[in-house]
């Protein structure tokens, strides 16, 4: 059944006040603002309160900073040691759970990973008395005299900044004394900011300040490009890389998936910056453009439509007729096997509706996959989005910068002397913009969204529960935690953090695979098996039928 | 290779923990709270604990974990836990409604030295517990032991509901320690079988491995009741299962109510389920009923018929130190030969355990305490193992060394069944058996020559 | 290869049956009879049909099983083997004093026309059989149907004890039909915890998983009682679980005694099981316990749970019809496509059945009642499967073909565990889950490339 | 604990006694007579009735006639399509149950193999009522067609005589017919004779008459035996090659472990059969010699003794001082991995006890390994053995022939025209003899065995259970049915048919595979288990001692 009828006797604004009506005023009022039934007016959508503290006691999805930081952002990189300097758990929950893929490709089965390992100095309590400092020193020569990896990245976890250990200081000294080895520190307390968000911020600063640019060797390529903000989960980077192979496009770096030091190092040669997830990169997009001018557009993947806009917006943006005609022709070869899927699934998909809350773009590109299935976005939100991911960069100057935000370093850059360059002139770039092509532009989540649609940030289980009780969507999407409270209700859940262990789900071949899934889930039979036959039909009749 | 950068050649660690076989405190607390009915566990620290703790136990149980957390900001980390608790007191009971909130602490509140005791207090005073709600709190400092020690003090914390009436309530006390939902539904069958009237705390069966019925339930009909958790004051003793899990609890018990206590291993293969059993028989002046007689019987019979494919099999075994010590138990008393031991909880006392119990051993023994994958992983590359026992990260190890894997412990990340099917008790012995040797049998399969392929086993 | 010389051309077969998926009907009449308490088969015969029979059973069993012989020479053979059966009956009473004996014939005795009522008869008269000892006999030709067969016309010969006393019982007669010990266990612990008062008939439960104790018992505890057995006469009715195995023996008990009857599938998976309570429920108007619901529910949250790894997935399936049929209906039920399946039992209705399950599913299905193993392994040469479920034998092409194999019916010589842990009923489904879940796993495991290589699944 | 302190009670007479009191009359006095207590004296020993009728209703160990011909002789040969006519139970039961090993070696994983298929006419109840040979006759060409096989074998089962299916006659049409396969039949109906032993016979002359003989081609190699009544079990045949390749010795062909029709064809060309298994082989062997001039000797290579004492005996024969030298090289080579397992071992096993009931040669030569062990047979006898096998050939001329056996076929067999040749002269053989070489002799199982040894012939499930609990035997012999029951009574029981899934137990390695085996067995803690604590010290003490 199509959700409309079982909408019928609700309106966003009941529903609202529905969610918040249990909760005491304070929390209410504060909800409240998280709580946008979206106008979808050209001229814009009504404010959202976002990127807010999370309500102590009030069972939320959000991560901390590390989780941001270590998990997220640096999570994906190969030949980089990861060494958590802290107590044990922040490193164990962040050992292999993301699903990030990488491939040590070229180099083979001896080429460098340590993504499969987990790096520590399970901190113990005379450390905490005492310093940590001596220790991480050790641990960053044990592991550089194990493994002579070309880098060591070195995360805090909430007690190192409680009791000073100055890890910057501490690697700066180790990077002198390895001198073939590159280390840097991350502060990456999980008391900082509000959510993971603290954390890509804080990933985007370093990276930026002690890798790009690192590598001078000119990098090969016609057209030179960067993705940023794509992780490889269930690998959506391997999809993405192969097409981009197909157009003869170059993707000098990925930030982060499936990345190396190296990528890194010369992602500054990079004539493009392609922006997926604007949540967790667009600082790194802004200081490559500020130091070396390379321009960022945004981009999306998700999605086969999305995926064949964004291919186009590229080949127009390096204006090269070879580029734009491979791109049309790469088009015209992958579409029909992603339409014959749409055309077999859609009758089976169509009409009804999905739910999605997630990070801070996901939920809006995943919006392009269920618009391909014909299903109906009834319900959306991020988990650590800002009010740009939501209403657009627009409003970027009037966000209020909070306590939280504002202990967040903000890293000035200025134009390198010798590697600056503006790839296009402001008169290229204005005939581009004027043929819609937008620069550093990100209109956010809401306008692609309908009227009425209920727009809720950082959900939390309680509102998750009570909006499918309510909407009875027939999709549900979100993370791990969520998973199984939503199944239990019926509705089918799928995980869009990590796929639970599906994907990959971007490009073209992403869309077929990522229709079919839903096409197991909103159509699985599963869901029937929920009542015993004697509870469809419980009175007894004293007399068996016998044969 | 996927640990291809792990050497053979072992050099000593000082400072770096490289694939730890442990985790910290809060997780193991978060689970035993999870085994008290109608309670919410609480996370005194940043968000990011809580959640990565709740992952964690949804990806082992498939299941969905509730918890809070007082998500600490950097202000709340400068000034101190209290209004953030305070608070989310507040919100659990006017949100949630539970019967008891768990609180346990983490490295950062313990770091700035948030005084749960006191927090408590000022919140009951300001009205922030409801009347006849119940908080309890768990000091499970992150840089202290490991997820086991986290544990251990959480369900040390519940015994301070314990309220003696003055009567004696005829029961048993019993400690499972850290087991699955599925062993603890199986030790109140053991002991009902006996006949023995027992409280069981923690008991997460009836929790953690609910039914799908289209009802989300946040507080599930399962684990020990308030109720039951003031009687265990009246108990007429407290059977501890694991020294690391259980003993500091049934110690408390007796330390502050004369509730007298034994320390046994956990209840996993036969001799062990023996001591166990024993114990019930003797405390209740009861005789061995033929159903678990019988049961012990059939244990017997599948070690007997299955003795010559376990013979001096070798083994490696990673987990936590009690359930690791009973496993270690149960290989030498069938003959297996468990070479390569450890946890990476510390604890000298687990190396001197596991010394006594290999003693007789026909090979040398590698053991280690407060040890890791990595350095279990180089011991096996200097002598290979025709088994490994180990959660799920030992999958990265055995398909590198091509050892067949038995998955036991937690967390298991990647497979089903460990919620629903025991492994203590006898049956759970049979279950056991039955896994070792289809690791063992499925490998003789596909390796013997087509010479050599049999048909009976 | 093992089977190398199996082509992947299917040519059709009139008379050489290759690599047969079904034995003769003795062995089912013996397995069938060792479901009485104090019971002795006897194999009326030459003395290898016994010899065959009891190696098999205990093969799969790794336990005793007693069974007796007429030990035919060519004499018996041309002048019958009345006077070798009466001197075996003076003999097994007098040596091994049974409570009963149940004789089944062999493709022997059956050309050569011996008849066992006759021969009971005289032996009856001449005093051969004990006062207050049974005997019972089923014609079992070798010639007719498979072991299958044999079983049903023995639990048949058993209702030829029923003697009605006037009053009823109150009882339900459950014909469990060929399945484990554990199995017949689990349906007395699920009718137990229904509330419903139940005869089962037969019952290897208690005689084919028996303790290792130092004593052996030649009739263990376990077994339906002759008293239960006369009173099957006096109950309310009869549930036979399973066309092929129990229908017969119900609809007797229909005929001579007017207990009316009706034939259920074997309640493995959740519709099976469904039924099967459901029938309960009705009969005894009786509710279902929360107990039961539970159980329920797990099953159904595992499904939903490990929904993504069954889904399409093939599978070739070969057993007796009423495993197989139930079975086929639980794997259509998680979304995996049984494509081959095969029973050695001839029988048209089963094809028939197979395909009415089957009938929704996206792929083809290959269905052959009288078929054999040659065949399952060329239709699996034609159409891969990425499971085959299957007794011991299939393992000759798993390994050829490299197709994970679950062990599952009759023989299992290979493995353990199959008469501890039951696969009837909802936990029974879990276990079979389990067992599918891993089998896909281990082989996702082994196969993925080291940059798919999952942690979590 | 050694078994004399446990005997202590007993002497054989009572338990013979014991073992037969509960038999009605007939039972007893027959039991009686297979029953012997020996007295091993030189000149001989008591008489022992055996190879008669198993007693109706008695629980025995043996098998069919079928089993002896189809199981044990024809079940070994690897490019023999073995068709099973009748019902389909016999051909299923007989289908890779039996451990015979076998390797295709040269041919490699093309080698013709078909000891893994299972091949049966399936008969129904119509073939009973019309008759088969229609059906056997398509079934022979079925498997003609599919597999193109240079042999097939067909086996009646208990119904074909009965209902006169001519199984010969078609064989021979389809043989003609066919061509290029040699087909022949087996009348080895499961009620012939009283035991296995009958069908040991007629697949002798059966092989003998269809096989043996047909290939002239010179078979290359300096000392050819034949080695008789071997048949793989386990590797046993492996090892025992392995030996024999070590000393220069060509074996042309295994009766029948590991072999090939050719190796059957070309039987005729050896200069000496070693016979292990006298029961079942014998008469091949003595038809060898009457036809085409071939001695024949009693080997043992069970038990690394015995084994360089076996092939001592066949060097001798060809009193070839080379090979002499080479067999004593080899034995000096082997003996001292052997004697070291004995010297670590013995300490561990000596002075216990052992009771064997198996086959018709196998209690015998197991009676070698044991003592090697130190370990004493207290009780052994044979499951389908002769009184030959029992006293020595010497008595075979004093054997009655009873109705059952004389329904065995006799062939009788000449020496043929042209290819009769006597290896030895009989003045050679005379020589040797001399030297102590005997020819066409076995002493049987009775002298080897102490004075007062129980020697119980088809022993039955009832007596193989007092008889374990009444001398309480450290270790048990037999086959797989009586496994568990021995087991129950805590006792380890050894299977010497399967060896469990063990083995090889034949020649040096073997023998070393046997102490080990033997050693886990008797020393197994396993046994330790049975009773529970509670059950050694069951009194109750109401008070618990707590901490």
């Amino acid at each position: 059944m199509g959700a409309a009828e079982k909408l019928v006797q609700w309106n966003p604004t009941d529903i609202k006040a529905e969610l918040i009506k249990k909760y005491p005023p304070k929390v209410a009022r504060k909800r409240a603002k998280q709580i946008m039934i979206n106008e979808a007016l050209e001229n814009g959508t009504p404010e959202i309160t976002a990127n807010v503290r999370t309500i102590p006691g009030i069972i939320t999805m959000r991560g901390c900073t590390y989780a941001g930081c270590k998990g997220v952002i640096m999570g994906p990189t190969r030949d980089i040691v990861n060494l958590v300097h802290g107590p044990i758990g922040c490193s164990f929950y962040a050992w292999l759970t993301r699903r990030n893929q990488t491939d040590p490709g070229p180099e083979g089965p001896d080429g460098e990973n340590f993504m499969n390992y987990c790096f520590s100095t399970d901190m113990q309590d005379q450390d905490i008395i005492f310093g940590g400092e001596k220790k991480l020193e050790q641990a960053i020569q044990e592991a550089y005299d194990l493994f002579h990896p070309k880098s060591i990245a070195v995360f805090a976890t909430c007690p190192v900044g409680l009791i000073g250990d100055d890890i910057h200081t501490i690697s700066k000294q180790m990077k002198e004394k390895l001198g073939d080895c590159n280390v840097y520190a991350f502060s990456c307390e999980g008391y900082k900011g509000v959510s993971q968000s603290a954390g890509h911020h804080i990933a985007n600063n370093q990276v930026f300040r002690h890798i790009v640019g690192e590598n001078d060797e000119p990098v090969e390529g016609k057209y030179k490009i960067n993705l940023l903000g794509e992780y490889n989960i269930g690998g959506d980077g391997f999809e993405i890389d192969r097409v981009f192979k197909k157009c003869g496009i170059t993707n000098i770096s990925t930030f982060s998936g499936n990345s190396t030091y190296e990528q890194f190092a010369t992602a500054h040669q990079a004539d493009l910056n392609a922006v997926m997830c604007h949540r967790s990169i667009n600082y790194v997009a802004d200081m490559l453009e500020t130091k070396f001018g390379i321009p960022w557009i945004k981009v999306n993947f998700i999605g086969a439509e999305a995926t064949a806009k964004s291919l186009r917006k590229i080949a127009a943006y390096f204006e090269d007729q070879e580029l734009i005609d491979t791109v049309e022709a790469v088009i015209a070869e992958e579409m029909p096997d992603v339409e014959a899927a749409a055309t077999e699934i859609l009758p089976r998909t169509g009409g009804k509706t999905a739910m999605m809350f997630v990070g801070g773009s996901r939920a809006h590109h995943y919006k392009e996959l269920f618009d391909e299935l014909g299903m109906k976005t009834i319900s959306a939100g991020y988990e650590f989005g800002h009010r740009d991911d939501y209403e657009g960069r627009r409003v970027l100057p009037h966000i209020k910068v909070d306590a939280d935000s504002r202990n967040i370093e903000e890293i000035v850059v200025e134009a390198d002397e010798t590697r600056f360059s503006p790839r296009k002139t402001e008169a290229e770039l204005k005939a581009l913009e004027d043929d819609g092509l937008k620069f550093k532009d990100y209109e956010g989540l809401a306008p692609d969204l309908e009227e009425g649609t209920l727009i809720i940030d950082d959900l939390n289980q309680y509102e998750a529960e009570k909006l499918v009780e309510l909407m009875k969507p027939d999709i549900f999407c979100a993370g791990i935690k969520e998973k199984f409270s939503i199944q239990k209700l019926g509705v089918p859940m799928k995980q869009l953090h990590s796929y639970d262990s599906g994907g990959p789900y971007a490009g073209f071949k992403g869309a077929i695979n990522f229709y079919k899934e839903i096409d197991r889930l909103v159509n699985s039979r599963v869901w029937s098996y929920m009542k015993a036959p004697w509870q469809e039909n419980p009175q007894l009749s004293g007399t068996y039928v016998w044969e | 290779m996927l640990l291809r950068h792990t050497p053979k050649e072992i050099s000593e660690r000082k400072a770096l923990t490289i694939n730890p076989a442990k985790t910290c405190q809060p997780i193991g607390a978060m689970y035993a709270a999870l085994g008290i009915h109608g309670c919410l566990p609480h996370s005194h620290g940043s968000q990011g604990c809580c959640a990565y703790h709740r992952s964690t136990l949804t990806r082992h149980y498939k299941e969905p974990i509730s918890a809070a957390t007082s998500s600490f900001t950097e202000g709340a980390s400068v000034f101190g836990g209290q209004a953030n608790l305070t608070q989310a007191f507040n919100n659990i009971f006017t949100v949630y409604n539970p019967e008891i909130v768990a609180v346990h602490t983490t490295c950062l509140s313990e770091t700035i030295g948030d005084d749960l005791p006191q927090i408590r207090k000022k919140a009951i005073k300001e009205g922030k517990i409801p009347e006849g709600k119940e908080v309890i709190g768990a000091s499970t400092p992150s840089y202290v032991g490991s997820h086991v020690t986290g544990f251990s003090n959480m369900v040390k914390a519940m015994t301070d509901l314990a309220e003696p009436t003055g009567t004696k309530n005829g029961k048993v006390n019993i400690i499972p320690g850290w087991v699955e939902p599925c062993d603890m539904e199986e030790l109140k069958r053991l002991t009902k079988l006996m006949g023995v009237g027992t409280i069981l705390f923690p008991d997460t069966s009836g929790v953690l491995n609910s039914p799908l019925t289209g009802e989300y339930k946040m507080f599930p009909a399962g684990g020990t009741t308030v109720a039951e958790l003031k009687s265990t004051a009246d108990s007429m003793g407290t059977l501890a299962l694991g020294e690391w899990c259980s003993a500091d609890a049934a110690r408390q018990l007796d330390k502050k109510h004369k509730v007298p206590c034994k320390v046994l291993d956990m209840p996993f293969g036969l001799k062990a389920t023996d001591r166990f059993i024993e114990a019930l028989r003797t405390i209740a002046g009861v005789n061995v009923p033929d159903e678990i007689m019988t049961e012990r019987g059939q244990l017997v019979d599948l070690i007997s018929d299955m003795h010559q494919y376990f013979f001096h099999k070798k083994v490696a075994l990673v987990g936590d130190p009690d359930q690791v010590i009973a496993m270690t138990e149960f290989l030498v008393s069938i003959d297996m030969c468990p070479v390569h031991i450890v946890t990476g909880t510390p604890g000298k006392k687990f190396e001197k355990r596991i010394r006594e119990i290999t003693a007789d051993m026909p090979f040398e023994v590698n053991v280690k305490a407060k040890g890791d994958f990595f350095l279990l992983h180089q011991w096996m590359k200097n002598e290979p193992v025709d088994l490994l026992i180990s959660n799920t990260y030992g999958k990265y190890i055995a398909r590198d060394e091509d050892v067949p894997l038995i998955r036991w412990g937690f967390p298991i990340l990647d497979r089903q069944g460990h919620q629903y099917f025991p492994t203590v008790g006898y049956k759970g012995g049979l279950r056991l058996l039955e896994k070792i040797l289809s690791a063992i049998m499925d490998r003789k399969d596909r390796d013997d020559p087509e010479t050599k392929f049999e048909l009976v086993l």
